[in-house]
């Protein structure tokens, strides 16, 4: 390549490489060297002080606080995905209110997370309206007699939200690819004679795959991140990791901020664990079904 | 038969996503409204009168509710996250996507990083520092910080807009003897326009449901509809004026839901995200 | 190896009629082209016999058996579609073997069928490629491999050809051909190239907005068209309204010509087809005057094989085509001769 | 005048009010920064203290925060970076206990004002007299004036007379546990480290004493008082949370719930969860029925009797306001009877100054703006409030709690004290 | 109405060789044709006469001027891409005034130029339509509208008729012949369809793996090839290595021929060409033995105009062509004659 054009090229990247250097990869490391005692702006400057971390993860309820957070994104990508596919699928056929429903179901997508949790607390709570509901027909008459939904490690409202959130993004992703796709492979499977469910597992999921991959991941990270659902409807103690860190960083002690910040260095060397483990994985398998 | 199941499957997706806004708008408009009622026993109406203080949607259209600040807020960074990101994307993403070059994909690899790694700790990280520069509670501040995560979802739509518009169109205005800038301005601009839309109504929508980043970077002074919700119902409980701020919070989705409906093909979703 | 019959087929999608009331008989072991222009109803036709599309009106019998009620996986059809449709996520190997794989056949089983499959459409050496990394023409073969290894009863083929240049064009069309005689299936295939439909079927279903005009051998369609519209969609170029005699006189603007009234005599407005070959270039008058014009020609074409002129004769432009064996400038006068045998006349309709 | 010179000169006494004042116009703003998770208090500060502010030639900008310790960050952040007076962006906090006593530790306050201030007649500043204690200690730490106190407080709970008699709420900590024994699930308290869940469990170490010396011992310094004495001072009150922590709200079917704050306790106590709430609050009962978030049947009683946690709240400005003379002016404000009453009318905060220290009418006044009393009388409150705990024990309290009683820490109790104690003087 | 020189041009992209050292040099408002099997080099030959694609190596002269120094913009040529590349956000009309708006030309003056182009396309009533509402003769003929209006010194097309169908295809070269006829613009046109090429371009360049083969008249080429790849490649399916001899005596599989000595007189190892539509076909012998064959029909491939016969003849496979005047069963015996003439020898190489 001609040295002019090499700067040429240059020059279109260096904004977003400059944009993402500085201020992603510049926040990373100042997590990092935050979470192993450099904190001058409180007076600390302890660096390299591992002590931070060996604080953090010899702390059982740590683990336990990492398995939540592990569990309620896990399980709501779960949920997630499947009925996000069946939903791509189902939009492909035609049906009266087609047109109205496209909007309808991508709603969520358009919203903050705030108004499903607000959702949430009014339709799940033991106060709620589902719980009032149970009253009215005479299963309960005292709110503690409604099977507890929110404020439980089961973490039913907080994966409730997820997926009420998460299940549009799912379903619109792998749709518009099932629309560039076209119904004719399938068609071709089923004439040379597989049956319905041999064209899914055959044809269609192996085609949108990617899609379902690329939109799962998104949300997997966004759900081990989230603070929001799991501070308003969590459990509580053993908190996940993102309510951990919040609560680390709003307490008086000053200390437990780089606490806080060995939290969040934590959380990002998970997630980015889990998601390379992840995608490492569907590279194999795409790989060996390549090769095969 | 299977029609019928898929039927009712369908209702049943459309009750889950609108269902719960039943019970919101009753709580908006309710003045005391407890387990196990069915309804309010009081209404706001019959209080209004009574009540020194705003009650319900009152509060929500006073300007004590700050709803329509966080409103503007909301949309002003929005806007701003977005121009800043399409105008930093847009040479990128059309190197990306008719180029090849050594660490191309390594480069692919880490503008998709602040997907992955989680909001919280970027946010917290930088926040100190954007204190010590004086940039944390101040709209540039945040702006900067929503950067981050939208830049990922813009440059994936650009690129595969640009992909589908091919090289042939550009070269064929300059064989008619446009230059440069007149190739962009009449042919290249316009016809990514429909993904530059799509692309740019995805990245506001980000950046408009980003709470962490702008709760931290807002400190207080600037506030946003989800850091306003966020602290409406941070307890985990909703009153009316809560409920209205919630039904408010929900309105620009809507409108962004009616203009994405119209400009957005739903492939572009698929270029961009389905593989 | 099944005889495939249509009876008053109908088919509308949400009201635009998209084929009315179609009837047609293929024989067993018959090759047989729809021709027709896009849109006219070739592709639904086809998606109708395979299952894919249910008739609004009409019956599907396969060997004298209605099958409205047999699902697509279950009628043993072949269907090649127009962009193959190829599993993209497959290689050429694993293409060919779904059919069997869905089937149940044992692992052993699918290898020595895909094995034998993959010499006949030679691409043994692609075995392990995926769709993109294939050209037209393999890709195609692929297609027709995938399908024919599960022994279809009936095979179908949508626009195969349309996607590949002149060359390779050629040589699928004597592939398919040769395997189709050799294996005797009952084909239906879909095209829109005149020129296509006739070289590889035994007979042609001219089509158009949604009926079948004509359904003949190729040389029938070309030589004798029922209508000036099949005429034409044949690449006629020589059609005239004529006043037909019963004698073997017809009037047309060219002038009085004879033709044999054994071949059709009929009196009336009709047409009359002088197919562009049929034509004698001479460069001086010859000796029996029966049905001969003078003619100026006004443009050359060369193709190689063939030269076309076009000549104007009485007022009237007349193409002329024959070998290239010699080259005649345009400008010059000529002499034109056609005999009456190699005259079709177009009933009145 | 730069800023300092300012300080120095007004701290001095050497500058009088109309100076302040004058400056104050020229500054122009004053940046207050508070807990903006009251929706009344809010509107007060719109509707009420704004156009009066700008009648002193000041604009208010209420900057409303979700966590005072968010503005302290701010303070500190700022003047670790050399921001002096005049350049930062805070200039007035409002503070209580342990907030103040970062700022006062890390040397980030303004000085003693709030006795030069021309209001500050309306505060009781005689050390001799009893009833200037919560002038002049928040949290048991000494004000030094350096904050104004601008509203009293005082820990009040509430029963829902529709689910339950006024008569049968328990008054004592042995009675609320009879209780919760028979009426299992029906009472929570907010999770510490919150300010209403940290006092709730002062007034239950206070009630649970082994000396029987209620909140006195509290009142001393961490410093003075030991680790050691302070776990055996602790301990019966926290062995008591303990016990009942099988009786609260979810604990039945496994998830014991700690409601994060005040509204998600009210919520709680109007959809009948629990039977009773408990939180700062001397009109709480008639604001919250007012507002609707209390059920019809809400009426305040006395628990637990002769520990009814009572203090003041404050604020304070920092040692680099930028407006300093704004920040005081804001100050004087909020010390005047106007001000305190329609605080009052508005938000149901108790007044912040002292009554005795008023003129008949000026009393009058305030005493009319108060929503009043529902279910308790004023003279069965006077006779049984306690002052708060010492700021410095309180956030060894908070740890304690988080450790024995949320973490479930097997350790020995002194273990556990003495381990909050040490990780927060580090 | 520009000469183009090509000098020794090569091109290379990062290592793989695009095109190797090729003169070639076109006649003002001469018509020339690019044929070549797919990667020859075309389309690399075209962008870079239009300046989209620096040569590695070698020179392009307009009018004997170098032009590596002219950016594309100030070439003055015309490109028209295979799949038109028209702009699809504007009307048929903005799309032809593109060229001229960029020139900075008034209102009044593209109203003008646009009114007759779309007069010379026959596309008046379609001034309003945007791109996706034509069908693809349509858009071809904006496409070369928009190219014309510029007055290009040099118009060039890559495979324009690649995407059309048999008729349509027909009918647009027509149109562009007759349009480059009338204009008499220096055109050059890339195709892999020899037909194509020998119909419409006064000179053929036959390429192959970068370079240039033959560059000739259509007629030449197919009735004159140089090598045995050109006469393949224009469809030469009779070629036969021969020995040939001074006196017009060429001995082949087939046998003994004469061959007309003043056509090609040479002497050793070469080959023989009978194009299939030189030969005779008679049922019964002919008078004249010289050059007759007896031969065995094998299939028979009707295409309407023409039927083409596989016949087998001294063990040799042989494809004779006649019009399809009569019908020739498989299996019958027949006679070959071949006129000396008619037979074309190519030189030992
Ligand atoms: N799914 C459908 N919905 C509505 N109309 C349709 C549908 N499929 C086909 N049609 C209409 O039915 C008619 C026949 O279509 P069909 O696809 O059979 O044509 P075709 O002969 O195969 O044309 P082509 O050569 O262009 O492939 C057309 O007018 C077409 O527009
Ligand atoms: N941008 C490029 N980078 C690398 N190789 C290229 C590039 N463009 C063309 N080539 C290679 O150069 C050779 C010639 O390509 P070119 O496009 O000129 O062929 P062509 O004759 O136009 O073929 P076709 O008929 O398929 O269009 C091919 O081998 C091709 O793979
Ligand atoms: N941590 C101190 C925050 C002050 C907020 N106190 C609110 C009390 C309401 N009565
Ligand atoms: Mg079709
Ligand atoms: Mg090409």
């Amino acid at each position: 390549m001609p040295p002019k054009r090499q700067i040429w090229l240059l020059m279109q990247l260096l904004p977003v490489m400059l944009v993402l250097t500085v201020l992603f990869g510049g926040a990373l490391l100042l997590g990092v060297a935050q979470a192993l005692g450099f904190a001058p702006w409180f007076g600390v400057n302890t660096f390299p002080d591992t002590s931070h971390f060996a604080a953090l993860w010899s702390d059982p309820v740590f683990w336990r606080s990492l398995g939540f957070t592990l569990y309620y994104a896990f399980v709501a990508t779960g949920l997630a995905v499947v009925f996000g596919v069946l939903l791509a699928l189902a939009l492909r056929e035609s049906f009266a209110g087609k047109t109205l429903f496209k909007y309808i179901y991508k709603l969520p997508l358009m919203i903050p997370y705030a108004v499903g949790i607000a959702l949430a607390v009014l339709l799940l709570g033991n106060g709620g309206m589902a719980s009032r509901m149970m009253a009215f027909v005479g299963v309960i008459d005292d709110p503690s007699q409604f099977p507890q939904i929110l404020k439980t490690h089961a973490g039913w409202g907080i994966i409730a939200v997820y997926v009420w959130k998460q299940l549009p993004f799912v379903a619109l992703t792998v749709y518009a690819v099932l629309l560039g796709l076209g119904r004719e492979t399938e068609e071709a499977a089923k004439v040379l004679g597989a049956h319905r469910w041999q064209v899914f597992w055959h044809v269609t999921l192996p085609q949108i795959l990617p899609a379902i991959v690329s939109s799962s991941l998104i949300i997997t990270a966004f759900n081990i991140g989230a603070f929001e659902a799991p501070f308003i409807l969590g459990g509580g103690f053993p908190d996940t990791l993102p309510v951990v860190a919040w609560r680390y960083f709003n307490d008086a002690d000053y200390t437990l901020q780089l606490r806080g910040m060995a939290v969040v260095v934590t959380l990002a060397i998970v997630s980015g664990v889990v998601l390379f483990a992840y995608l490492g994985t569907y590279r194999r398998f795409e790989r060996k079904r390549g090769r095969s | 038969m299977f029609l019928r199941l898929h039927r009712s499957a369908l209702i049943l997706v459309a009750v889950f996503v609108l269902g719960p806004f039943v019970p919101l708008m009753i709580q908006s408009f309710a003045f005391r409204w407890g387990w196990p009622d069915l309804l309010p026993s009081t209404w706001w109406l019959e209080q209004r009168e009574k009540s020194l203080l705003p009650l319900a949607w009152d509060y929500v259209l006073s300007p004590y509710s700050r709803i329509l600040e966080a409103t503007l807020n909301t949309i002003l960074i929005g806007i701003v996250v977005t121009a800043l990101a399409l105008v930093i994307c847009l040479p990128a993403a059309r190197v990306l996507a008719r180029e090849t070059f050594p660490g191309k994909h390594a480069f692919e690899f880490f503008l998709a990083l602040p997907l992955i790694v989680p909001e919280a700790a970027i946010g917290i990280s930088l926040l100190m520092v954007f204190i010590k520069l004086g940039l944390a509670g101040s709209y540039l501040g945040i702006i900067i910080v929503h950067l981050i995560p939208t830049i990922p979802y813009m440059i994936r739509m650009l690129t595969a807009v640009y992909q589908g518009l091919g090289a042939e169109f550009e070269e064929q205005a300059m064989v008619l003897g446009a230059s440069r800038w007149q190739v962009l301005r009449l042919v290249t601009l316009p016809m990514l326009m429909p993904g530059v839309i799509a692309g740019a109504l995805f990245t506001f929508l980000v950046s408009s449901n980003i709470f962490l980043l702008t709760f931290f970077m807002g400190q207080g002074k600037i506030i946003t509809l989800p850091t306003l919700l966020f602290s409406k119902i941070s307890g985990g409980t909703l009153d009316a004026s809560a409920a209205g701020i919630a039904l408010v919070v929900t309105i620009p989705g809507v409108l962004l839901l009616l203009l994405s409906e119209r400009f957005i093909r739903e492939e572009a979703f698929g270029k961009g995200f389905g593989s | 190896m099944t005889q495939v019959q249509l009876k008053q087929i109908a088919k509308s999608y949400s009201g635009t009629i998209a084929l009315s009331e179609c009837d047609l008989s293929i024989q067993s072991g018959e090759l047989v082209a729809l021709l027709g222009p896009s849109g006219c109803g070739k592709t639904t036709t086809l998606r109708m016999i395979a299952g894919l599309e249910t008739p609004t009106s009409g019956q599907i019998l396969f060997d004298g058996k209605e099958v409205s009620d047999v699902a697509v996986q279950s009628r043993n059809v072949g269907l090649v579609f127009q962009r193959y449709a190829l599993f993209p996520h497959m290689t050429v190997e694993k293409n060919i073997a779904f059919g069997l794989k869905v089937r149940g056949q044992t692992a052993a089983q699918i290898t020595e069928a895909v094995d034998e499959m993959l010499d006949v459409v030679q691409l043994r050496a692609f075995r392990d490629r995926f769709p993109a990394q294939l050209s037209g023409g393999q890709m195609q073969r692929v297609a027709i491999a995938r399908t024919l290894i599960t022994e279809p009863d009936v095979l179908m083929m949508d626009e195969p050809l349309a996607n590949l240049d002149t060359k390779l064009r050629g040589e699928m069309r004597r592939f398919i051909r040769q395997l189709q005689r050799r294996l005797g299936i009952t084909t239906i295939f879909v095209t829109h190239d005149q020129v296509e439909a006739m070289e590889l079927a035994d007979r042609v279903a001219v089509m158009a907005e949604g009926r079948i005009l004509q359904f003949d051998p190729p040389d029938t369609l070309y030589q004798r068209p029922k209508t000036p519209a099949v005429a034409k969609f044949m690449g006629a170029t020589n059609l005239f309204p004529a006043t037909l005699k019963r004698d073997g006189l017809a009037e047309c603007a060219l002038g009085t010509l004879h033709y044999d009234p054994a071949v059709g005599a009929v009196e009336g407005q009709g047409h009359i087809l002088l197919r562009a070959e049929a034509f004698d270039l001479h460069l001086t008058p010859p000796a029996d005057s029966e049905n001969t014009f003078t003619a100026k020609i006004l443009t050359r074409e060369y193709f190689g094989a063939a030269t076309r002129y076009t000549l104007l004769c009485n007022d009237v432009q007349l193409t002329v085509q024959e070998h290239s064996r010699r080259r005649i400038e345009e400008g010059t006068l000529a002499y034109l001769t056609i005999k009456p045998e190699h005259i079709w006349v177009l009933q009145p309709s | 005048e730069d800023a300092a010179g300012f300080r120095e000169n007004f701290l001095s006494g050497a500058a009088p009010w109309e100076t302040v004042t004058k400056r104050a116009a020229d500054e122009g703003t004053v940046n207050l920064y508070y807990w903006g998770g009251s929706d009344p208090l809010n509107i007060w500060m719109d509707q009420v203290v704004t156009p009066d502010l700008a009648k002193l030639g000041v604009t208010l900008n209420p900057v409303r925060i979700t966590g005072t310790k968010d503005a302290i960050d701010l303070v500190l952040a700022e003047k670790g970076a050399g921001k002096a007076l005049g350049a930062g962006s805070v200039d007035a906090i409002w503070v209580n206990g342990e907030n103040f006593a970062t700022l006062k530790r890390q040397d980030a306050l303004f000085g003693s004002f709030a006795d030069k201030l021309p209001n500050s007649a309306h505060f009781e500043w005689d050390e001799t007299d009893p009833r200037a204690l919560l002038n002049l200690r928040d949290f048991g730490l000494a004000t030094e004036a350096a904050e104004v106190p601008w509203s009293g407080e005082q820990y009040v709970c509430a029963v829902n007379t529709g689910r339950v008699e006024h008569a049968a709420a328990p008054t004592t900590f042995a009675e609320l546990r009879t209780y919760l024994e028979a009426h299992p699930g029906k009472f929570s308290y907010v999770k510490p480290p919150h300010w209403l869940g940290n006092t709730f469990v002062q007034a239950a170490l206070y009630a649970h004493n082994p000396d029987g010396s209620g909140a006195t011992p509290f009142q001393e310094t961490l410093e003075s008082l030991g680790a050691a004495e302070l776990a055996r001072l602790i301990q019966p009150g926290f062995e008591y949370l303990k016990s009942i922590e099988p009786l609260l709200l979810g604990a039945q079917s496994g998830n014991i719930r700690y409601p994060e704050d005040g509204a998600a306790l009210n919520g709680l106590f109007l959809n009948g969860e629990i039977d009773f709430a408990c939180q700062f609050g001397l009109y709480a009962v008639a604001t919250n029925l007012a507002n609707g978030t209390f059920p019809e049947g809400a009426q305040s009683f006395i628990f637990p009797e002769g520990n009814m946690i009572k203090n003041k709240n404050y604020l304070a400005i920092p040692s680099n306001a930028p407006h300093p003379a704004a920040a005081l002016v804001l100050a004087d404000y909020m010390s005047s009877v106007a001000a305190q009453a329609s605080k009052l009318q508005f938000t149901g905060m108790p007044a912040g100054i002292d009554p005795w220290t008023l003129t008949t009418d000026e009393a009058e006044t305030l005493s009319a703006a108060a929503p009043g009393y529902i279910g308790v009388t004023q003279a069965e409150l006077d006779a049984n409030t306690a002052p708060d705990t010492n700021a410095t024990l309180v956030d060894v309290i908070e740890a304690v709690w988080l450790d024995y009683i949320e973490r479930g820490s097997a350790d020995p109790f002194d273990v556990i004290v003495a381990r909050a104690v040490s990780n927060l003087s580090n």
